[in-house]
């Protein structure tokens, strides 16, 4: 792999542009589908049906005066937003968005991926901790608190795909389910699971239901209260790459991914796409299903968290606590047990 | 062309926070009916921001009492800038019904610099739109 | 033993769009202590009012809130009329009824969307507006306006509906009336909204009695009061409807409670329509002195019992206005009720009462001066400069 | 409609008192005001009248007028002459919580002190009012408004 490639790679796709791009139409579509279930329109004007809407906030955001606070940690302040960008974005890189393997893949990569998950969540409870304002405390408690509720049954809930595949490599996770011919149907297994990770997705993300660190009604802004300017679009970005790399596991570890690409001709699937012409194509070809494959599943786990985001009210920090240790994390362990079940018997 | 891509972004996404400075609630609610369904003020991009660091516009409604005033110089000077208010309803524009009250300051440009005047008591939602429609084009 | 924060809610601040401050102790994510301070919004309407005439009275206490500006005028021509001896004819009471109705609907659709708001529920919010809308466009069709009705006169109502109006209203009267039930479904059904009202911010019946609650937040707790029943006014003697109480002392029996009375004032609306009888709607010659003495109208705002107190002393203008409006007897029971709860609860336990600040900080003070060195013109000033104006330009003298 | 002879009942609970009847329903009492905290503990228990709805406060020139509007099944307005140059009133706080607020308003508009008050902070008016004005009082000097800390240069 010479070092042009890899600037590519990490520049082009998968990596800079392309999740910024693809994370900032997520962002958009996600606008529009909760516009569109309130009787609204969503935005219309920037680009065709506002397509462009997420990018200009940002570019308009960067290009605002950036204010920080003089009670504030100076350093500290300007680097949570970068730390969880990164953080973020290389989890991105290690997803297999771009062949059956991601270039840097390796047998462990989903650890990797979750642990770098994570790092957002203490970004945002370092950034509203160091900006000193009422909210800011207030919402980084609430982001701890709640990352405490949700983090556990979101690993059960990956790992469970992963005991099934018997790897802990996302690639060898997502081509599971197509490498032995009739075994599609694990993914309807793994049901429960896959709703547990949504709703800790949704969660980890901060949104409604479970948005109660940055409740507008009750603590402003939450961690971001005090974050103008550059600082807050780069945590804009942040979020939506996190949205795309959420929803891209997702898809990944559940729904197959990519799927298997045609290689040497056996192994010949590429998602639900792949059952139909995967025997038949292969190359480029075969390539560019695989991807456009991914990126729909990808899309409809974000129109998942859309439509819940839609149709629920906002819980309070209790609630979610008491929500996922009586109901997900025991959900979640069921789902394992069913799996180790099904593994001992033989059946996968 | 990179000052024209600002201004574009500028245009486009214009977030703005709402502050009532002793309204009577009738533009207030005015303006948010104007995010509601039937008026839908996010097609321009427009959002409803709640805290002054994020926002652009400062739609401020009411003919700013004499205890809200330093708060009302407050918020100003928390948003960042290029920032522009907008005075929404008679009150704001020169003080209204309640022009010539003590306790009353008669306008929102007697603290801070307005960018846009919006009449109306209260104004209706398709004002404000056309109000900050025209402010945008001026930018 | 966690440490106390002092966290400081308002006057800005996106829970309340209006003004006021709320200081709450809070331990953890618990509220151990809640002051409430008014004055944000203090504007001069009690004392403006001893300035003007009736008339110009009633355009200033229209604006004393923009969501209930109908109660108020129509509290101040009440007292105004009894100070008078004006009997209203038929057709005028039933025509301000049906206004007060169509007010209510407006102000507990905007409540139940602002509720939702406060939850985090933004699609019960927006849905609700979107219907809101409807009667924000009968109200149009009757009166011109949006949000100032501007219908009130003393003596009756200033515009009559055609015959064409009140069947396009009750036209439009049929979807209403089907989207609020749904509403009222979803507000009291839907699991995660409901775990967020039930048993929060709790006032019990004799604590509601002793702060003197009243309107849609006394009922919640049991408490049955409602001006319409017990002091008659306007059309209402003539008309059917129920009285909504709840016994669950909490913001999911103020929800209860409102959205039911929302469906009731749907079918209010409608049997004023349709029995709405023939006649003049206002009394002809109104002395513009009014006599010596005091009134008292009581008003069963949207938001409860509204209380205007009227003192004329034989002139044009009255000797004293006295408004209470009903954000002020349930304010400090709301804040009450906060102790106790989590931070989570404030924004929906303060809004459970549906507050209107403009309302309860309307009293201020009237000067006209000299500020820094522009000169204000004054009323006698303008008065009289509009007088001579007609003078001199068109020839009429007054 | 009203069931019950309250007029009489008036009559009797309070004999020294001048019984006023306007409208069916609307009964005026002039009570002293050492006899207020009586007056409304009667009407609360005696005839089961508990609701407070406001009190209102009048500067008739000579004196200052309070009445204290209770309403039940009847409205009793009951009227109290305070002076000038003492304005004081038993408070009522003890015996109806709601009263607290209206008393606060009176102390803030007209001066009138509520003797006993839990809590007499500002309520309407801004901090920095200065003491001894009472702007609903009519022969109130009412200070210049003025631009605290002067803001922003107003945009052309």
């Amino acid at each position: 792999m010479n070092a042009l490639k890899v600037a590519l790679y990490i520049l082009v796709y998968p990596g800079f542009l392309f999740q910024s791009g693809f994370s900032t139409f997520l962002e958009w579509l996600d606008r529009k589908v909760y516009a569109r279930m309130q009787n609204r329109r969503g935005p219309m004007y920037t680009g065709w049906a506002g397509i462009l809407q997420p990018i200009a906030d940002i570019v308009k955001l960067l290009s605002k005066e950036d204010i920080v606070p003089a009670a504030a940690d100076q350093r500290a302040f300007a680097f949570m937003p970068i730390l969880s960008l990164a953080a973020v974005f290389t989890a991105g890189l290690y997803l297999p968005v771009w062949h059956l393997r991601s270039f840097n893949s390796f047998e462990g990569d989903l650890i990797v991926v979750l642990y770098l998950l994570t790092i957002p969540s203490f970004a945002l409870f370092l950034a509203g901790w160091f900006s000193v304002s009422p909210y800011s405390l207030l919402g980084a408690t609430r982001v701890l608190t709640q990352l405490f509720a949700y983090e556990v049954p979101f690993f059960m809930a990956v790992l469970t795909p992963a005991v099934l595949a018997g790897s802990w490599q996302i690639s060898k996770i997502a081509i599971f389910p197509w490498t032995v011919a009739g075994h599609w149907w694990v993914i309807p297994i793994e049901l429960i699971a896959f709703v547990v990770a949504i709703l800790a997705l949704q969660a980890k993300l901060e949104r409604v239901p479970f948005d109660i660190p940055e409740a507008e009604t009750e603590v402003v802004g939450g961690p971001l209260t005090e974050y103008s300017g550059k600082k807050l679009a780069i945590f804009r970005l942040q979020k939506d790459i996190l949205m795309y790399v959420g929803a891209a596991l997702v898809a990944c570890v559940f729904l197959g991914g990519f799927g298997a690409l045609p290689q040497g001709g056996d192994q010949a699937s590429i998602g639900v796409l792949g059952l139909v012409f995967g025997g038949y194509l292969g190359g480029v070809a075969g390539l560019l299903l695989g991807v456009v494959g991914l990126l729909l599943k990808t899309t409809l786990v974000v129109f998942l968290l859309s439509t819940l985001r839609a149709a629920c009210a906002r819980i309070r920090i209790d609630q979610i606590v008491r929500f996922s240790w009586r109901y997900l994390a025991p959900w979640s362990v069921a789902q394992f047990l069913i799996v180790l079940l099904l593994k001992a018997k033989g059946a996968v | 062309m990179f000052k024209k891509l600002i201004k574009w972004a500028r245009t486009k996404s214009p977030w703005v926070l709402h502050f009532n400075s002793g309204a009577c609630n009738a533009c207030d609610i005015e303006i948010l009916a104007a995010l509601m369904p039937h008026y839908d003020l996010e097609r321009f991009g427009v959002q409803l921001k709640a805290t002054p660091r994020h926002a652009d516009v400062l739609l401020c409604s009411g003919p700013v009492t004499k205890q809200i005033a330093p708060r009302l110089k407050r918020i100003y000077e928390q948003m960042p800038e290029p920032k522009a208010v907008v005075a929404v309803g008679a009150c704001a524009c020169s003080g209204g019904a309640f022009r010539g009250c003590y306790n009353v300051l008669e306008g929102v440009d007697q603290i801070i610099p307005v960018a846009a005047y919006i009449p109306g008591c209260p104004i209706k939602p398709e004002a404000l739109i056309d109000g900050v429609a025209k402010l945008l084009g001026k930018a | 033993m966690p440490e106390t924060i002092h966290l400081p809610m308002g006057p800005q601040h996106p829970f309340l769009k209006e003004p006021a401050k709320f200081d709450f102790d809070i331990q953890g994510e618990e509220i151990v202590g809640a002051r409430m301070q008014m004055g944000y919004n203090h504007r001069g309407i009690e004392k403006l009012c001893e300035d003007r005439n009736y008339y110009q009275c009633l355009f200033i206490l229209e604006r004393i809130c923009g969501i209930c500006s109908h109660s108020h005028t129509t509290a101040f021509v009440q007292a105004t009329e009894k100070l008078l001896g004006l009997e209203v004819p038929k057709r005028g009471l039933y025509l301000r009824t049906l206004v007060c109705e169509l007010e209510r609907l407006h102000s507990h659709l905007l409540w139940l969307g602002v509720a939702a708001h406060e939850v985090g529920f933004d699609t019960l919010f927006m849905l609700v507006w979107r219907d809101r809308e409807i009667v924000m466009e009968i109200l149009e069709e009757i009166s011109g306006n949006r949000v100032n009705y501007a219908i009130n006169t003393i003596g009756g109502v200033r515009r009559d509906l055609t015959e064409e109006q009140r069947k396009k209203i009750l036209a439009m009267l049929e979807p209403l009336l089907a989207r609020t039930e749904y509403y009222a479904g979803i507000g009291t059904n839907e699991p995660s909204f409901v775990g967020r009202i039930r048993g929060v911010g709790r006032m019990s019946k004799e604590r509601a009695i002793e702060k003197c609650a009243v309107g849609p937040f006394g009922r919640a707790s049991g408490v049955d009061m409602d001006i319409r029943r017990d002091d008659p006014y306007g059309a209402y003697p003539d008309l059917e409807f129920k009285v909504i109480t709840s016994d669950e002392c909490d913001i999911y029996g103020r929800v209860l409670v409102r959205v039911f009375e929302i469906v009731e004032s749907c079918k209010l609306v409608r049997q004023i329509l349709e029995n709405l009888p023939e006649g003049e709607i206002a009394v002809k010659k109104v002395m513009r002195r009014v006599p010596a003495g005091a009134a008292i109208s009581r008003y069963e705002a949207p938001r409860g019992e509204d209380v205007h107190w009227v003192r004329g002393n034989g002139t044009e203008k009255p000797e004293r206005v006295k408004v209470r409006a009903p954000t002020m007897a349930n304010l400090e029971a709301a804040t009450e009720s906060v102790v106790g709860a989590l931070v989570a609860d404030i924004p929906i336990a303060i809004a459970s009462i549906d507050p209107c600040f403009s309302c309860t900080d309307r009293t201020t003070v009237a000067l006209n001066d000299r500020r820094r060195g522009r000169r204000l013109t004054t009323w006698a000033e303008l008065r009289q400069h509009g007088i001579d104006w007609y003078r001199k330009n068109k020839g009429i003298s007054f | 409609m009203v069931a019950r002879d309250y007029e009489t009942d008036l009559k009797v609970l309070f004999p020294g008192s001048e019984v006023k009847r306007s409208e069916p329903r609307y009964f005026w009492v002039g009570i002293e005001r050492d006899a207020l905290l009586d007056a409304v503990r009667t009407l609360r228990d005696k005839l089961g009248i508990h609701h407070l709805t406001t009190i209102v406060g009048e500067d008739m020139r000579d004196h200052f007028l309070l009445s204290y509007i209770m309403s039940g099944e009847i409205v009793v307005v009951l009227q109290v002459k305070v002076d000038r140059d003492k304005p004081e009133v038993p408070t009522l706080a003890n015996l109806i919580a709601g009263a607290v607020v209206y008393e606060r308003e009176l102390h803030d508009l007209f001066g009138i002190v509520p003797v006993g008050h839990p809590d007499l902070r500002r309520q309407v008016l801004p901090e920095d009012w200065p003491a001894g004005v009472y702007p609903l009082r009519k022969d109130a000097v009412l200070p210049k408004p003025t631009v605290e800390g002067e803001g922003g240069e107003p945009n052309a």
